[in-house]
Formats: structure tokens, C-alpha cells, sequence
């Protein structure tokens, strides 16, 4: 483990929670889904959770997030309230889009969680955007902007890595690196596989770290925020992680072993860290049994808020198709 | 015909239909977003890659610019390409390739240079996969002169446009509905081939005119299934062909049923419906004894909740009742 | 008004709109290719960069889908950007942004967040600038939900719709035309505003409606005088906003007229053209006394050579000729 | 003079020949746009005339070409016939594009000319696409695909430079770095100024060289065609080189001063290969007077061609928007 971050028994406790609430807040999502209470597309950030929530140790309030249509753990390490999120899963208005995104497009102005894209590699001009405007208006503030491996084939990532860089924006770009772009490998789809070499051609600092690990993850981030912070511009860092599950659910994943799979998954961030909080006798089982319980306890309340939740007007249906007023 | 029909998918027949072109023709290959080791996106191209190889059934990258622009190149010097967009939501990052290289080249050239390629793309809602994955761009794409657009709404037209878009020397977008894939149907084994440039009357009827293609065809079938049953005679005419369109056909049905109601899944507002309904009120004014109606998504980005997504689609309802209403006003 | 006057050109008006925003907002700057230093490609911009600095009028590099996804985030974050997209040819390029994001996220995130952004491209042809040159687009454009499209035809509309178009909380696109640019004209110094929600009669007529926007507006204008002299009264209607329509002034002035003729320059097909056309087909098909009709671009790729170029777009003659036919039938 | 190409008399007069004739042609644009026989956008190759005549010596039949709106040189050292060239400035029917194309889209079939293309980075995925053809059905083939600085801020130039090099494609990118972009100078447009290092990121092999110089041009052209001929997939040669005159006809020129295009016009291509083939003796005053005159004719005799062209009859608006059949 490294231990750049200090980590100390509420940190450890810290980080481990973010990481189980969104673990658990999938499963139930899975379970939900052969319900057949969620419907569409449902992308599971199971065994990536490290990279969102080491991230999000490194940001304030200020700050503004980006991300895709994987973006459950994005959402919920940076705070927005499970309820809605839950009750957006299934589609109610009083989810966090009133349930007009559903799994993808999670929407947050309260935490400047400016949503889930699920056009890969959309998302990134926005985030250029919204540090253009932070720079102007919100002196210090960074963007976070999540994406993929494969958002880096896009010309988007090209263009907005280019003007993030001559502008010196305040952008953060984080890259899941979880080596598939649904059943494509990253070495038949990039012609420089080491994805954080890239950064180089923007001369924009970059780093490759284990996404695996909460603590590397964390600090890493501080790091790149201080640098943004301190006017240096943009930041790159390469997370390399796995996916444990199928990319959407229809996937019979064809293009990877179970050998693989299995192999990636004894480095499982949860399961690592919280053997290493135990061995350090940094936290006790009593204290994980507490913590587990808690958010068992959470997620039974959001999707009883969820499940309460009711259907939007169809009468709505147009409402915000154009705006009557710029939200405050 | 005695040979017994052949139960298929709408999907199996798009695959069959990749199938043949491979076997057919050398200068034939696939390319798009995992077409190959993960079987395509909705599992059209699945198992290709192993019975045609990686090159035939190329993966690429997330470029659709550079893709599709690279299949209009290739084209250009002397393959048949079939470049997957996987739906039409991601068309618009490679529309730039499409409007001012595939459709322009050859007449910009003076007929130096064809293109003549191949676009496959999903496309429509129904699966409640919200605004950025729900769009019907086929209309709209028919407003772009140079390329010819089709809707296969049958599982037929599924099994067969293919080969004819690919023997046709200019660029033909095929756009595949997604709530179509797991439609299952009889295919007629004397049939080998179908028209690309004639719409079709999927049933006639001397009352209303039904203009539909893709998704909104069962639904408008559906429809006139339920108005028979209430003594009206709907016909329904499948467009197949978004452009250039069939004017003739849609002409000759509405000049016998003098009523006309177009059903289109794209937004309402300079849709294809709006086109048609234009060439009836210019060409077909003194034959129409009623006001041409239209029955489109409505005008909102499709959201994600069931009964939402259900609101802003066509609806058979909506069709019964507006034919109701156009045949026997009050 | 007693005071005298103003006499500008099209292209003074769009700069002065841009200089009298710069100089009311803070939040409000502009973004673009060439913009700056050069003075932009049809030198609306020109100087500004003088007064203003490269902040605030911000040379981009060539990078249309992001400098357009980031005036997007921009104007999310509380900015009130101008983004300059050189010409509508070049904006294919930024069309996902557009559409899967300006123009879906404020109602997909349920009234979360606006997109205050105005978008200024140039369109049209005339130029004999060949075929990637001479798109004119916005009437395709205004088939997409959640964006507004502004297409001024006017000084007068040149000088305020901008002023509006950032006063509104949605994403607006503007379409100058390229042959306007130079057009002269004299602005009453009583006027500081324009209506962005209406269309306009430009000139009143009983006998047929021309409904027309932008370039065509002069021709359209020129027609009705010609017709004038041959005893039929055209009323000239410049529909100035594409999205949202004003179907009531339309309507209204066909309701008295009882024909129309619809003047476009984009391409015929599922043109903007043909959406009006569609409504009329269907709300005023009782009011109508004749067919509807539309004259268009025709549907090839605009050519370089003077005599095809201007063969391939609408001429007064050619409007002169319809209403005459359409008024007083053999 | 770099002189890894053996430049005897006969070569020497080539290079020279060739850049003259783009020279001159275009003065004679000039002239004829003033007259207003010529409209539309006028983009000149004045001083970069080297880099496509260098680049074209290492070119065969077989091989293809793509070109941007700037292509007078590109098809004049290709090979395309002056006649109707200048038959398509003048938009008449015996144009190499029948008129329709005009400055902006020189095309010609017989030469594998692709096509002037007017959409900033439109040409690259093309090139990648008739590479992809070649590797396939012309064993060896090149295509050379022409481009500015500018072109390398578009997505389309990073998607393509990656597609080219997984797949290992016979893609010649020749990079025409004249500094500005329109009025926009590459300082302020690219984090990257180093534009033949944008390669290093896909992993292709790049160099820059002096694109004033026929002579390097052709020599690093041979080198990288070798390579790519050879199996080694793509090549990218960035050429430094300078746009003497205004962007197009409408160009105050308010980004640049005198001084810089004076300078650069002490390193005109032409006039320095002509004082050193002077100065070494290689040729005479008499042959360049030759040289000359053989150029004005054939200039007079592609105006005389163009003047006595006809127009295209509007009946054919519509043809070619469908085709019939693919042309041999
Ligand atoms: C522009 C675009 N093209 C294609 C798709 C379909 N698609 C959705 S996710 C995905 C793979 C993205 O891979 P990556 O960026 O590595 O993110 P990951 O799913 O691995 O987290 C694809 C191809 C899309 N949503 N948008
Ligand atoms: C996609 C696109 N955006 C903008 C333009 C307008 N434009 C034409 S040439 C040009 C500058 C291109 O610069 P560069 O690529 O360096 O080529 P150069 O003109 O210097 O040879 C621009 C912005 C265009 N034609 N295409
Ligand atoms: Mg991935
Ligand atoms: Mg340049």
C-alpha cells in the first residue's frame, strides 16, 4: 500500500466505506434489474471503485465533476444523496433527473456533478467548458473529468486535451483505464497503449498509478490538484483498473478469460484494503460489521424512497425541453 | 411457392445478409465498433469474425470520423466496404464524412469518383435507453442529396436490402430499428431479392392511407387490423426507401383513399412526414378530400422512465383514433 | 422617430450586436477560429480583438466539436459565451455536441441545468464557393429539440436578434448569410429591439404569401414588387425564427392569402420548407384554395461554376412565375 | 543543399521546372481572378512549392494523392494536365472536375488524384481508407495525404494517425507546417509546437525537415516511402515551410508582418535551387531562359485551352448526384 496519504483509522474507514456503498449500491441496482425494475443500459463500475473514490478525496466543494454513463461510483464518492440516485434508477421523479437519465445520465447541480454522458468522449469538451468558466468566475476551482480508454481513440479527447493545455484550464483528466472498450482491447485499439504517454503529446504532466489502490489513487489526485490549483493547468492521470463484470447486461463477454477476470479479482481494492486495515490492526471486525450494516441500512433506505417514489406527470413531458429561466 | 418458409429473426436475417456479401464479393469486409470479438453491439455480426477472420471483420477503435471516412476512401479505390456505426446517436460525430465526402465526392468530381459504401447503423427507441441512445435520424438523414437511405421494416427487407445497397454505386445508409432485432417471421424461400427503390403496400385498403417504415409499420399494421374491425379499410404503405423517396407509389395510394396519415418515430418538425405530407399538399392537393395528418415522436429528447418514453413514441392508439377521426369526422 | 437614420451594413450590425454584448456582460466573450488576430473569416469580428483582448475574443484552434462542447460547459458553469462555428459547413463536425448535449441536457437533467449558449455560423451559397462551402443548414438544424434557430434577414435583425439570443436561457444558433454580409441599410434609432419569438410581414399582399428567411427575403422582396406591377398583391412573410415556427403569423397570413409559396435555400427534402408546408397540409387545409408551393435549392451538391450555382439556387424568376401561376391558373 | 538525393542536370532542372510551373500558374491565377475570370476562394502555394514537388519525386504511378482546398501544387507535380487545370479555374466543363470543383477540388481519376478537399482534416480519414484499398488490391501502393498545421488541431487528424498505424497502413502524411492557420499562428493553437512529435504518440515515425529545400524534401520523402513500401506502416514528415502571399483573396494579413515574410522570402525554394544550380555550374542562363519559355507556353496554351472551354449544360445540374455505375 502506498502511503503518501496519511492513513489514518477515519481515513481508512473513510475510504473503504465510499468504496463498499457503491459495491453494494450495484449489487442491489443488479438485483433491482432482474426485477426488471431497472430497464436500458446498466454499465457496473464494479471493481474500479478505487479510482472515483480516491479522486474524490482530493476534491472540494468547489469543484465541478464530469463523467459517463458508468458513473454510479462517480456519483455516489462525491456525495450526491443515494436516495435519488436509487429512485433515478428506477425511473421516478424524484430522482436525482427526475427520472429522465436513468443509470447513465445521473445529474447533481447541488454537488456540480454535471452528469453522466453517455456519448464516449462528450463529456470532455463539456469539462473544458466548465473550467473555462471556473477560471473566470470560481478562482481555484478544478474540474474532475472521468473517462475511459476508449474515449481516448475520439478526436474529442485530442482536440479538448489541446485546448485544456494552451488555455492552462483547470481540468483534472482521470482515465479509467479498465483495458477493454466494451470487447475491444486496448492493444488492437491504440497504437500507443501506455494511455498516459498521450498527455505527452500536449505536453499536459501525466502519471500512470494502480487503480486498484484507493491510496495511490488519492494521492496521485492530490498531487495533480495542487498542480491545477497552483495555475500549472491541466493534469492527466492514467488509472489502470478492471472491470469484474460484463460491460452493459448484454454482454456475453467473448473477448476475455476468466483466467483474467479471476486474476484481476485478487486485487480486488475492497477486499485488499480492507485485509490491510485489518493486518495493521488499523480498524477491527466490529468496526467493519458496523460499517457494513450502516450501509445496508442506507441502501434499504433508498430504495424504500425509491420504491415511494412516484411516476413524473406525463403532462411534463415537454417541461425543460426549453427553459424558462438559467437555474440559480 | 412449395419449399417450405424460413422462420428467422429480423436479426438473423441482417446477419445472414452479411453473411452472403462476404461469401459474394472479395472487396466486401466489416468495420465498425466491436463487430468482431464481441459479436457487435446488438449481436448482428456474432460469430463473423470467426468464420471471415479479423481483417473481413475488422474492430476498430472509437473514431467513428475516421472510420467512416476511411470506408468512403476505400470505397473510392475499389472495395465494398460495411461500416457499422453502432446506432445512429454516435452518426452524428462522422456526419461531417458523410455529408461533405460520401455525398458530395462523386458529383463534386464530375463522376470521376463513386462511393460506393455501405453504412449500417441501429437506430429508434423503445428500450428505454434515454436521450442519448433513443434518437430516429433516418428522416432526417434523407434530406442529404448524394446518398440513398433505407428502413428495413420486414424481416425480408432485412435479409435482402443488403445485397442490393451493396450493388448499387452510391453510398446507401441502412438504418436497422433496435426493438425490431428480436422480431421473428416467415421468409418466403422463392424470394431472393427485394427493390430498393419502391415503397411497398403492406396491406391495402380503400379508406386512409397509413405512410409508415421501420418500428412504426407493425404499429401502424396493428392499427389497421383494429379499424377494419371497426368497418375501416386502412391501407398501410411501407416507404422502405426514405430517399429517394417513392412518390409514386404513396401518390397512387392516396390518390384512390383521398386521406392520408403519415406515422414517423423521427421528431415531428422537418421530419420525412413533414416531407411527404408536402409533396401531398403541392402534387396531390385537388385528390385529398382531407387534411394530411402526422403521427411522430414528439418533439422532446426521448427520456429514460417507461411511461415517459412511451408518451413520446407513436402509439397504435393514436393512429386508430386519428384515422377514425379523418375518415369519419363529427 | 425624429432622430436620423443609421446606415450600416449586415456585417457592421452582426459586429456592433457583438460589441454592445461584450460590453453588457461580463460573462459573455467570444470563441472561435479566427475570430481574433485575423478578424474573422468574414471580418465581422474584425478589431475587436483591439478592444476587448484575446480573453474575450479567443482565437481557437481548428477544433470545432470541442471549442463548441466547451462554449456548452461554459455556459453550464454560468458563462454567456459566443461561439463562432466559421461556417454551417464546418458545424457537421461539431453536431453531436449540439445535439446530444446542448440541446438534450437541460431537460435530461430535469431543468438542472440551462445551457445559455449562442452559436453564430455563416450559411448559405452564392459565393461560388463549391459544394463544402455553400450548405445552407439551419433549416435541417431546426428539426432538433431544445436548441432555437435565428436566421436574420435583415440589418435591422442582424443588429438586435444577438442581444435577445443571449438573453434567453437556451442554447440559440444564428445563421448569417454570406451574400448579406455586405448588404446596407438604414437601422431607425427608435428601434433597440427584436422580437425573437415572431415571425414578420414584410410586406402585405392579398392575393398569395411568400413565406420565406434569409437570403431569400431580398428575392422574395423583389418578386412581390415585380408582381406588383402585374396586379398581384404578394405579402412577403420572413419567418426570422426556424425553431420555435410562429405557425399563428403564418397561418394568419395564409388564412388571408389562401396560397403560399414557400422560398428556401437549403435543400428541398425534409427542408424547413416542407414542415410548413406540412403544417398547412394539415391546420389550414380548408383555407387553402390552391396547392402548396416550394421553391428551393435543388438537391445537388452547390457547384463552382457561376451559371450552375446560380441554376442550382431559388431566383426571382422562378418565384415570379409560380405565384403567377398559382393566382390566376390557365 | 542537402544532397542525399543525386542530383545531376537532369533532376536538377526538374525540380526546378516543376516549382516554376506551380509559380507561374497561379501568377497567372492571379491575374485571371483580378480579371474576375476566376471566383470563389483562391488559396496560393506561393513558397511552398517544395514540399510538393520534393514529395512527389518519391512517387509512383500507382500511388495516390490527397490534397487540401491549397492544391494547385499538389496536382500540377503530380502530373495533372495545366489544360484542364486552368479550364477548372475558369468553371468550364473541360475542367478536371467539370467545372464544379473550381480552386478548392482539383480532381483527377487518371492520376489517382483524390481530390482537393476543402473540410479542414477531411482528407486524412480518406487517405486512411484508400490505404486500407491498396494494402489489399495494389500491393506497394502509397497514398500521400497533404495537410497543414492547422489540420493537426481537428480530431479527424488524431483519429486517423491512429487508425493508419494499428493497422500498419502505406500512409505517407505530409504535414505542410506554414505556420499560421488562417490568421491563427501555431503558438497559440497547439500545446505540441513540434508538430512531427505528434507522431511519437501514435508510435509512427516522424521527422521535420526544411520544406524550402526540394532537394531534403525529396530525399526524406524517398526514405519514408522506402519504409512504408517495405511493410513498416505509416510515415509523417512535418515540412517547415511558408505561405508567401494572403491566406485567399480576402486576407488583410493582420497576424504577420513584413519582416517575417521578408525573411522568409530570402529562403524562396525556387530562387534557391536556381542560384545553385547556377553556382555549381550544373546548368546555364540559357537553359533556364529555355526552361522559362517552355513554361509560359504551356501556361498560355492551358489558358487558351480554359478560355476556349465551354460551359457545362445545366440540363446535367443533377448528374453525377447518383451514379449509375462505379467508373473504371
Ligand atoms: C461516440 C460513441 N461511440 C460508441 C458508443 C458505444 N459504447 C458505449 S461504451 C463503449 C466503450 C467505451 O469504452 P471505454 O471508454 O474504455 O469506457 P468503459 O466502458 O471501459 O468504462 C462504447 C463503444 C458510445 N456510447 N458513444
Ligand atoms: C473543418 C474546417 N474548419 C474551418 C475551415 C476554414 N479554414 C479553411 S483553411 C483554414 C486554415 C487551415 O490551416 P492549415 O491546416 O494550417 O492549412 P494552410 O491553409 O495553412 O495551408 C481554415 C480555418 C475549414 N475549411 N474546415
Ligand atoms: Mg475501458
Ligand atoms: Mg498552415
Amino acid at each position: 500500500m502506498s502511503d503518501k496519504v496519511h492513513l489514518d483509522h477515519a481515513h481508512g474507514l473513510t475510504l473503504l466505506r465510499e468504496m463498499e456503498r457503491i459495491r453494494r449500491f450495484e449489487a442491489k441496482c443488479v438485483e433491482l434489474y432482474q426485477a426488471q425494475k431497472i430497464r436500458g443500459f446498466l454499465h457496473l463500475y464494479d471493481g474500479e471503485e478505487a479510482v472515483a473514490v480516491g479522486v474524490m478525496q482530493a476534491l472540494e466543494e468547489r469543484d465541478a465533476v464530469v463523467a459517463t454513463y458508468r458513473d454510479h461510483g462517480h456519483a455516489l464518492a462525491r456525495g450526491v444523496p443515494m436516495g435519488p440516485l436509487m429512485a433515478e434508477m428506477l425511473g421516478k421523479v424524484e430522482g436525482c433527473s427526475r427520472g429522465r437519465g436513468g443509470s447513465m445520465h445521473f445529474f447533481d447541480a447541488a454537488s456540480r456533478f454535471y452528469g453522466g454522458n453517455a456519448i464516449v468522449g462528450g463529456g470532455l469538451p463539456v469539462a473544458v467548458g466548465i473550467a473555462m468558466a471556473d477560471k473566470a468566475l470560481r478562482d481555484g476551482a478544478v474540474t474532475a473529468c472521468f473517462f475511459g480508454e476508449g474515449a481516448a481513440g475520439e478526436g474529442e479527447f485530442h482536440e479538448s486535451m489541446n485546448l485544456a493545455e494552451i488555455w492552462k484550464l483547470p481540468v483534472l483528466f482521470v482515465c479509467e483505464n479498465n483495458l477493454y472498450a466494451m470487447g475491444v482491447p486496448l492493444e488492437i485499439s491504440e497504437a500507443q497503449t501506455d494511455v498516459f504517454r498521450k498527455a505527452e503529446g500536449y505536453r499536459m504532466p501525466g502519471e500512470r498509478i494502480d487503480g486498484m489502490d484507493p491510496v495511490q489513487v488519492e494521492a496521485a489526485a492530490r498531487r495533480a490538484v495542487a498542480s491545477i490549483r497552483a495555475g500549472n493547468g491541466p493534469y492527466f492521470l492514467e488509472c489502470r483498473t478492471y472491470r469484474f463484470r460484463a460491460h452493459s447486461m448484454f454482454d456475453a463477454q467473448l473477448y476475455r478469460t476468466r483466467e483474467e477476470i479471476a486474476l484481476w479479482k485478487e486485487r480486488d481494492p475492497i477486499a485488499r484494503l480492507r485485509r490491510w486495515l485489518l493486518e495493521t490492526h488499523m480498524i477491527s471486525d466490529h468496526e467493519i460489521a458496523e460499517l457494513e450494516a450502516a450501509i445496508a441500512a442506507e441502501i434499504d433506505e433508498a430504495v424504500a424512497f425509491a420504491e415511494a417514489g412516484t411516476l413524473e406527470d406525463v403532462a411534463d413531458l415537454e417541461r425543460f425541453v426549453l427553459m424558462d429561466e438559467v437555474p440559480q | 411457392m412449395s419449399a417450405e418458409p424460413i422462420r428467422m429473426t429480423y436479426r438473423e436475417a441482417c446477419r445472414q445478409a452479411i453473411r452472403d456479401a462476404l461469401s459474394a464479393d472479395p472487396r466486401t469486409f466489416v468495420m465498425g465498433e466491436d463487430v468482431g470479438l464481441y459479436g457487435g453491439c446488438y449481436a448482428v455480426t456474432k460469430g463473423l469474425i470467426d468464420e471471415f477472420g479479423p481483417d473481413r471483420i475488422r474492430d476498430t477503435p472509437l473514431a467513428e470520423s475516421a472510420f467512416v471516412g476511411a470506408g468512403i476512401g476505400a470505397a473510392m479505390a475499389g472495395m465494398r466496404p460495411i461500416v457499422e456505426i453502432m446506432t445512429c446517436n454516435f452518426s452524428l460525430l462522422a456526419l461531417d464524412q458523410i455529408m461533405n465526402n460520401a455525398a458530395t465526392i462523386p458529383h463534386m468530381s464530375g463522376g470521376q469518383f463513386a462511393v460506393p459504401l455501405v453504412i449500417r447503423m441501429a437506430t429508434g427507441a423503445g428500450r428505454q435507453l434515454a436521450a442519448q441512445h433513443s434518437h430516429s435520424l433516418e428522416g432526417w438523414y434523407a434530406h442529404i442529396p448524394g446518398i440513398k437511405v433505407l428502413a428495413p421494416g420486414t424481416i425480408e427487407d432485412a435479409r435482402f436490402m443488403l445485397k442490393a445497397a451493396l450493388a448499387d454505386p452510391n453510398p446507401v445508409l441502412i438504418f436497422e430499428h433496435i426493438v425490431l432485432y428480436n422480431a421473428e417471421g416467415d421468409l418466403d424461400p422463392g424470394v431472393s431479392e427485394v427493390d430498393i427503390a419502391r415503397a411497398k403496400i403492406r396491406r391495402p385498403g380503400r379508406d386512409v392511407s397509413l405512410v409508415t417504415y421501420g418500428n412504426s409499420l407493425p404499429k401502424a399494421l396493428d392499427a389497421a387490423a383494429e379499424l377494419a374491425g371497426q368497418g375501416i379499410e386502412a391501407e398501410v404503405v411501407d416507404l422502405r426507401v426514405l430517399r429517394p423517396l417513392d412518390d409514386a407509389t404513396i401518390f397512387e395510394s392516396v390518390g384512390r383513399t383521398r386521406r392520408c396519415i403519415i406515422i414517423d418515430e423521427g421528431w415531428r418538425s422537418g421530419s420525412i412526414s413533414a416531407e411527404i405530407a408536402a409533396r401531398l399538399a403541392d402534387e396531390m392537393f385537388f385528390e385529398l378530400d382531407a387534411p394530411v395528418r402526422r403521427i411522430c415522436a414528439r418533439e422532446v429528447p426521448v427520456p429514460y422512465a417507461a411511461h415517459l418514453e412511451e408518451a413520446a413514441l407513436p402509439r397504435t392508439a393514436d393512429i386508430v383514433a386519428t384515422a377514425k377521426a379523418l375518415v369519419r369526422p363529427q
